[in-house]
């Protein structure tokens, strides 16, 4: 299986480069990687249709439990043979959807990479590398969706799509994580079997939740759905694979797949079911409100997600009959739809093409110029409706069958699957009927029959949505059972067939069909009537997207000009005020009080005539750093700052550091004369901070002062064994000196010293290159003041 | 500006301070001195030159480009350490030759150490050099 | 091995002083900073390899041993980043022939290149505390002058920030470094971390001393790796220079700040694990939030990719913070965890010293063809240079921790660290951060690269591109180099967390390190011994 | 003697400290500089001081006689003090050079590289 997905991968770096040989052969030759990746797959139909799972592993980062292996079931295979049967269809249209435009190269670079990404997501076993399919596709479907990238709208729904599925992928990732460690491995197979570990586990609800999070976005389950409709920015071809067997149903793939594992809670049962309830009636609504062919299509696909978690839901009810059916019913429906769905997108790609009209009201009659795309469209909108003898018909019926055998919540359920009906009919009426039948209508282009890759596929799936009705065991039995035994967790036995004598669902489904038809034709005035309920759009979701997005960036730029505020002194007041805040705060955890009594027994006499010097030269430090601060010319600052360098050379020299206040007395000399020749033309200090600033800059400063005496005589008091005993007595017979702190520079730490005269030359060259390279402008204007001052501009 | 008697002084002071300043970096192993305070002194010397004639006649007093002085200076510090690696001790470690000098009972010891300090030396004029003729050019 | 551990900063430093004297050749510093760069590559390689096959290995400089002289150290994490900062160092210069003008080359922009890696590279080895000092200040003053080299005007006052912030953080280190000394009287880290044991054993009462100094080495250090409340420094300059400068700048300097974090947080003061990590994974926290929301307001291509070095620094401070947990609890899957959350600090170091960078070489060549890093005037970008577009995508996306590349393995292992250990709060954020991080690596996708040129853009004047794309290829080759070694980080992401999980193994348990010194016997006599003998 | 350095140095910080949060340039290095000189000081202090006589070894001794002052803290921070030095040159020039371009040394109308 891995061969399946690298050679997709493969092709799709390959595809620009193949897209510029093969020229308006491009589309079959692609088609055959996933035709190839279809037939590996489906080799292994018969052994899963016997109810063997097949296990494949390859290592990769297996110290993190991740590990390439894939895992195949019914439900794998039957997602496998969609992504990859459906894909090559979709690669042969759109090689002649896109005949001549010149970034069909890339284009198919990102559809292969969704399609190996999409097709790693449902074989994967191990639920890391399953997880990195998952975000691979939320990547590539944003390419995919701002393919028209000069577009603002196409960006924007871009961008929606992938902040909306990547931000549930998060919450999915922190939800797989929590499942593989609860769960005590991270492999599909393992996992499946430890639903009774899980359900126990104090971290079940919140992987529920996590997983819920993640499926719901991607499967743009009600109050998610809105990025579905914008992403029909993307062209037909993608919007139809996206959203009839893959991106989308991603999701719902991982619900069911998990459901043996998390399921058979009421948590699970009751959020599915309703999530899935209102998204199937809510996106069966709004796609009646839609003219635009693709909206119409998005909307309902919107609602047969829905369905799908609604039916993963009620296989967990307690009715053991109703919980198969809903079994059976999810299997069936999940094949139904992908058949039909494709086809209707591509049939209304195909209208497009020809006519450049999108609005389903200005359309119409078009059977006659394009009958095998109205045929296409036919077979696919039968089946839609429900119709027998076509394979949707059965879907529906399971799907009323499930409501009407499980006891608890007959009713409403019944009527919403029925009204979920009834939608469903007047959206493929919209469809499949409403642009091919009544009087032609004028279009921007004169339309035509589309070439053969673009009316081959839809008609071939067309046909395959009846074939699939009438040889309901021997064709579709063989994948429908496995795939309804994965969902259930328990091998399932199951008996397909169209004709359940006259029964509760079979009169609803005539009700469904004969009100949606009567609806149809009565669309305009229902329209109207509908219509001022449209505002509650603007209430709906996507406003809550926009304002969360936009209260975010707000949020953003407040903070940021808050803490950036570009203000120096702004920044230095958090930084002490932080240092002081963490510094202190442990010393306030201390018992000072022992270093205060040492100090309360010095008599001051004697304490001042042993220390005299000492006293003298602090009190002149102290003037000088006083004069410093205080000062408002320059140059006596620059002078109290020279008291205070020379009075620390003197403490140095009091206390037996000859080196050091020669090379004080040096330095400070330099110092101040570099000062003065720098500064020496600036204006005077004016006083331009406001006395609480001054006042709160002057409590911190005071705080950060005593802080670091406390801690000097912390450290002081202390009594520790110093290393420097070593150099004194290894001084003169290693270091063949006898001014110790020299070999400790030049020999014992002349790592030290030799760091220090890099630092010397970096700044040497610093100093040179401040001061010799100006910017070319301020270069110029220095010497030609007159001529360069017009030129200045901001930069 | 620069009087007569101010370059005459710098003329004789110049010599001096040059000498005081390598006989401060040759002591500084034993007694307070050392490449750091010598090289400082020994910037003083030409940064004289500089305020008494001009930052030119400084320069040419000088001989050498002051980043090649520096990049020398600095390569000398670092190629005496690496005299204990090729010896097959650690960098920096300290190795030397013992001339005998006659009427002498200890032998002069020709160490790295003092070629490190040598380097020292040289990095601390030059930067000096470098920092205050940049400044005095501005 | 004398040879092999101390070469990644005798070549930089010998090389430097080579260009020093080729001072008037620019030409020819550029060849010999290349090939000093691909030697020390070659170095770092070797000394990985060294260390990898043998352990921890260690020099006394000077000969003298430990606690006396200055000790270098190499493990697992201190030679990965130093291979690490040579790879990308070899990049950097590549690009910078193009990059940096001639007038910036010939006021020394290639030895103070090697110098800066002079700095980080001993800062990564030494094991002594003051000479780290002196390595930060090597560091600190090479990337002062390659901020400021060239004189424009935003380069001065990002530069007057980042100077002052920086400075206070050198005097709290300092300050740092002598209380240290005052308190335990040694400087060697190894011993510093046999003190710390000692004192807990023998005099518990000193305990919160220790704690004091951690605070003070975290402000120090913290400043120096942007974190949250200390990086204003950093939004304010990393966007004002050159962006050769600013790639190497986001590559190394805040990374030496997170390694010197994690090694003294791993190394000496984990007396008190319950306070020290706990305000360290709070930090994170804020940081990883803060950082990404700043970028998210920001709408020039360099300040949202420097803002965003904030948020990513939270997350390389999540995995030191997540030690925390060895307060509470004591089990074995506790300390496992601690292990993978220290881990995912090293490959997340290890992945934004790669892909930070290079987001910055593309955001040079951007300016270089658009004439401006303002999102509002670029455009065009992913049809005029896909190639460039592909290479941005493979290190945004890595960014922002998207499947299977470098980021996500990084994200990966924290999350996982961070859920094992039960600091949901953490997870959140860290996860959420993705999410934005996210959002404005596609805002600058689809500003500079998706939407139209505009048409006031300097791309339509034949001259200006003429110019642009002049020695551009030397620009492009670096970027696709590093984007491979993006890709190869996560299709290798079993080996490299192998790896990365011994580095962290090392760390965690000290005593490797603590026996890889060559400690010194000495008991003072100060000569009295050989008198008494006589 | 402790006490006495100890408030010295809380002083030196306090006003270095106070005088880098003003607005004017010239401030912001003279506080620098101050911050640098009580860290020397604070190193000198930390370490104790223990004798006036100065680490020197007498002719004709392999030892130091009687009592010394710690050598190791004084060669650390003649380092720092020349570090110090060379960073202190490089800031006095750059704030210079930043005053020439931007024409003003009031710091608060430097923020054109913030938000």
């Amino acid at each position: 299986m891995l061969i399946a997905v690298l050679l997709l991968f493969a092709l799709a770096l390959a595809a620009p480069l193949i897209d510029r040989a093969a020229g308006r052969w491009t589309g079959a030759v692609l088609a055959l990687g996933p035709l190839a990746a279809f037939l590996i797959i489906a080799r292994w139909l018969p052994d899963v249709a016997a109810g063997e799972t097949i296990t494949q592993v390859h290592a990769w980062a297996d110290a993190l439990d991740i590990r390439l292996s894939f895992y195949l079931d019914g439900l794998s295979l039957m997602f496998a043979l969609l992504i990859s049967g459906i894909g090559t269809l979709i690669v042969f249209y759109a090689g002649t959807y896109l005949e001549g435009d010149p970034r069909r190269g890339r284009f198919y670079a990102w559809l292969l990479i969704f399609m190996a990404s999409m097709l790693g997501l449902v074989l994967a076993d191990n639920i890391i590398s399953m997880f990195i399919f998952w975000e691979l596709t939320s990547v590539s479907s944003y390419f995919l969706i701002g393919y028209d990238h000069h577009r603002e709208s196409a960006r924007k729904s871009a961008l929606q799509a992938m902040l909306v599925t990547g931000g549930g992928g998060l919450a999915l990732l922190a939800g797989l994580i929590m499942l593989g460690v609860a769960a005590g491995s991270m492999e599909v197979s393992q996992i499946i079997n430890e639903g009774e570990v899980l359900r126990e586990h104090a971290w079940y609800l919140p992987i529920v939740i996590l997983v819920f999070a993640g499926c719901f976005t991607k499967s743009a389950q009600f109050p998610f759905h809105f990025w579905l409709p914008n992403a029909m920015e993307a062209p037909t071809p993608v919007s139809a694979y996206l959203h009839s067997s893959t991106m989308v149903k991603a999701g719902v793939y991982l619900l069911a797949r998990l459901n043996p594992a998390l399921g058979a809670t009421d948590v699970w049962l009751y959020t599915l079911v309703i999530f899935g309830g209102v998204t199937m009636l809510v996106g069966a609504y709004l796609a009646i409100r839609q003219v635009y062919l693709k909206k119409i299509l998005a909307y309902s696909t919107v609602s047969a997600l829905g369905v799908l978690v609604f039916l993963t839901g009620l296989s967990n009810v307690d009715s053991p009959e109703a919980a198969q059916y809903a079994g059976k019913a999810f299997a069936v429906f999940l094949l139904a739809h992908a058949l039909y769905k494709a086809t209707l997108f591509l049939v209304a790609g195909t209208i497009t093409h020809e006519t450049g009209e999108k609005d389903v009201t200005k359309l119409g009659g078009l059977r006659r110029k394009m009958p095998l795309t109205a045929l296409a469209a036919a077979l696919a909108g039968a089946s839609m409706a429900g119709l027998p003898p076509f394979f949707g018909f059965l879907g529906k019926e399971l799907l009323l069958d499930t409501t009407v055998k499980n006891p608890d919540w007959m009713l409403p359920l019944t009527i919403a699957a029925g009204v979920a009906g009834f939608l469903f009919v007047i959206v493929a009426l919209l469809i499949a009927v409403k642009p091919f039948w009544g009087a032609l209508k004028e279009t921007a282009q004169h339309p035509h029959e589309a070439p053969f890759a673009m009316w081959f596929g839809p008609a071939l799936l067309g046909s395959l949505s009846l074939l699939f009705g009438l040889f309901l065991n021997p064709l579709a039995r063989p994948i429908i059972e496995p795939t309804a035994s994965a969902v259930m967790g328990v091998p399932q036995e199951v008996k397909l067939a169209l004709w359940h004598g006259i029964n509760l669902p079979l009169m609803i489904s005539v009700a469904a069909v004969v009100l949606g038809i009567l609806a149809f034709l009565g669309l305009p005035i229902i329209s109207r009537i509908l219509k001022p309920f449209d505002a509650l759009n603007r209430i709906g979701p996507e406003r809550g997207y926009y304002a969360l997005f936009n209260g975010t960036l707000k949020l953003a730029s407040f903070q940021t000009r808050l803490l950036q505020s570009g203000y120096l002194r702004v920044y230095l007041f958090i930084t002490i005020t932080m240092s002081v805040g963490l510094i202190g705060w442990q010393i306030l955890q201390l018992d000072v009080l022992p270093i205060v009594d040492q100090f309360r027994e010095i008599e001051v006499v004697p304490f001042v005539i042993e220390n005299l010097y000492t006293l003298i030269v602090a009190a002149l430090i102290l003037i000088g750093t006083f004069g410093a601060v205080h000062s408002r010319s320059r140059l006596s600052a620059i002078a109290s700052l020279g008291v205070v360098g020379y009075g620390v050379a003197l403490i140095y020299i009091i206390h037996g550091a000859p080196d050091l206040a020669i090379t004080q007395f040096l330095i400070e000399t330099l110092t101040v004369i570099l000062f003065v020749l720098v500064f020496y033309h600036l204006p005077q200090f004016p006083r331009i901070s406001s006395v609480p600033a001054r006042v709160r800059d002057l409590v911190v400063s005071v705080a950060a002062g005593v802080m670091m005496t406390v801690l000097v005589l912390i450290a002081t008091n202390l009594e520790t064994e110093k290393i420097s005993d070593y150099f004194a007595e290894n001084s003169y017979e290693l270091g063949q000196g006898r001014n110790i702190v020299n070999v400790i520079l030049v020999d014992f730490r002349s790592m030290d010293t030799l760091g220090e005269i890099v630092v010397l030359v970096i700044a040497a060259v610093g100093v040179l290159a401040l001061l010799k390279l100006k910017p070319p402008r301020e270069q110029e204007r220095k010497n030609n003041p007159h001529e360069a001052d017009g030129r200045e501009e901001a930069s | 500006m620069s009087s007569l008697i101010l370059r005459t002084a710098i003329r004789y002071l110049f010599p001096i301070i040059v000498l005081f300043s390598i006989f401060l970096l040759l002591r500084g192993h034993d007694e307070p001195g050392g490449g750091f305070i010598g090289g400082l002194l020994g910037a003083t010397a030409f940064a004289l030159f500089a305020i008494g004639y001009s930052v030119e006649t400084s320069r040419r007093m000088l001989r050498f480009e002051l980043h090649q002085l520096m990049g020398f200076g600095l390569l000398m510090a670092t190629l005496s350490g690496v005299v204990g690696l090729i010896l097959g001790e650690p960098f920096l470690s300290s190795a030397w030759i013992e001339i005998p000098i006659p009427g002498r009972p200890e032998p002069f010891k020709l160490a790295t150490y003092l070629f490190f300090d040598i380097g020292v030396y040289l990095v601390v004029l030059s930067i000096t050099l470098m920092i205050v003729y940049a400044l005095a050019e501005e | 091995m004398n040879w092999l551990i101390i070469s990644p900063i005798l070549l930089p430093l010998v090389l430097a002083c080579i260009m020093l004297l080729l001072w008037r050749h620019p030409v020819w510093q550029r060849w010999t900073a290349l090939g000093g760069m691909v030697a020390l590559v070659g170095c770092g390689a070797g000394l990985f390899g060294v260390v990898y096959v043998h352990g921890v290995q260690s020099e006394q400089l000077a000969g003298y041993g430990a606690p006396f002289g200055i000790t270098f150290v190499a493990d697992l994490f201190s030679s990965i980043m130093v291979l690490a900062s040579a790879i990308l160092g070899t990049a950097v210069t590549v690009y910078s022939m193009t990059n940096i003008e001639n007038r910036r080359e010939s006021f020394g922009y290639y030895p103070l290149l090697h110098l800066l890696l002079l700095g980080v590279c001993g800062a990564f080895l030494t094991g002594d505390v003051f000479n780290l000092f002196v390595f930060f200040e090597i560091m600190l003053m090479a990337s002062f002058v390659l901020l400021t080299l060239g004189g424009e005007r935003g380069q001065m006052e990002g530069a007057i920030k980042y100077v002052t912030l920086n400075l206070i953080s050198s005097a709290i280190f300092l300050a740092a470094v002598g209380i240290l000394y005052g308190m335990t009287g040694t400087l060697n880290m190894a011993d510093l971390s046999n003190q710390v044991v000692w004192i807990a054993e023998n005099r518990p009462e000193e305990l919160p001393l220790l704690t004091i100094l951690a605070m003070m080495f975290l402000i120090a250090f913290g400043v120096k790796a942007a974190m949250f409340p200390l990086f204003f420094w950093l939004p304010a300059s990393y966007h004002t220079p050159p962006p050769a400068v600013s790639a190497i700048f986001a590559a190394l300097l805040t990374k030496v700040g997170v390694y010197s974090m994690a090694r003294f947080f791993t190394l000496i003061f984990t007396h008190d694990v319950g306070t020290t990590h706990m305000i360290i994974l709070v930090l994170a926290g804020f940081g990883m939030i803060c950082g990404v929301l700043g970028a998210a307001a920001q709408n020039e291509f360099r300040r949202i990719l420097a803002f965003h070095s904030v948020s990513q620094i939270g997350y390389m401070l999540m995995g030191i913070g997540l030690i925390v947990m060895l307060a509470h609890r004591d089990d074995e899957i506790a300390h496992h965890a601690v292990q993978m959350g220290l881990a995912g600090t090293i490959i997340f170091v290890v992945h934004h010293l790669f892909v930070k960078p290079n987001l910055f070489l593309v955001s040079g060549v951007v300016e270089r063809i658009g004439g401006t890093g303002e999102l509002k005037k670029l455009g065009g970008f992913y049809k005029t240079e896909p190639l460039l577009a592909i290479m941005f995508l493979i290190s945004a996306l890595s960014l922002a921790g998207i499947p299977p590349l470098s980021g996500f393995w990084a994200k990966y292992i924290l999350v996982l660290a961070g859920l094992q250990l039960e600091q949901y709060f953490i997870v959140f954020i860290a996860l959420l951060t993705g999410l934005l991080t996210l959002y404005s690596m596609v805002k600058i996708w689809a500003a500079a690269f998706w939407t139209d040129v505009p048409d006031d853009s300097p791309v339509h004047n034949a001259a200006h591109m003429a110019h642009a794309k002049h020695g551009i290829r030397r620009m492009i080759y670096p970027i696709a180099v590093i984007a491979v070694i993006i890709v190869l980080f996560g299709v290798f992401a079993g080996p490299i967390f192998d790896v990365a999980m011994e580095a962290a193994a090392q760390m965690l348990d000290p005593s490797a390190y603590i026996e890889a010194v060559q400690f010194e016997e000495f008991s003072p006599t100060l000569g009295r011994g050989e008198e008494a003998d006589s | 003697m402790e006490l006495i350095l100890a408030i010295v140095i809380g002083a030196l910080y306090a006003a270095g400290l106070y005088l880098m949060m003003r607005r004017n340039l010239v401030k912001l290095i003279i506080g620098l500089v101050l911050l640098s000189q009580a860290a020397n000081l604070l190193i000198f202090t930390a370490a104790g001081l223990r004798s006036p006589n100065a680490p020197l070894i007498p002719p004709g001794e392999k030892y130091p006689v009687g009592d010394f002052a710690d050598p190791l803290p004084q060669a650390l921070i003649l380092t720092a003090i020349v570090i110090g030095f060379g960073v202190i040159a490089f800031t006095l020039v750059l704030f210079h050079r930043a005053y020439q371009s931007t024409g003003t040394d009031d710091l608060d109308q430097m923020k054109a590289t913030d938000t």
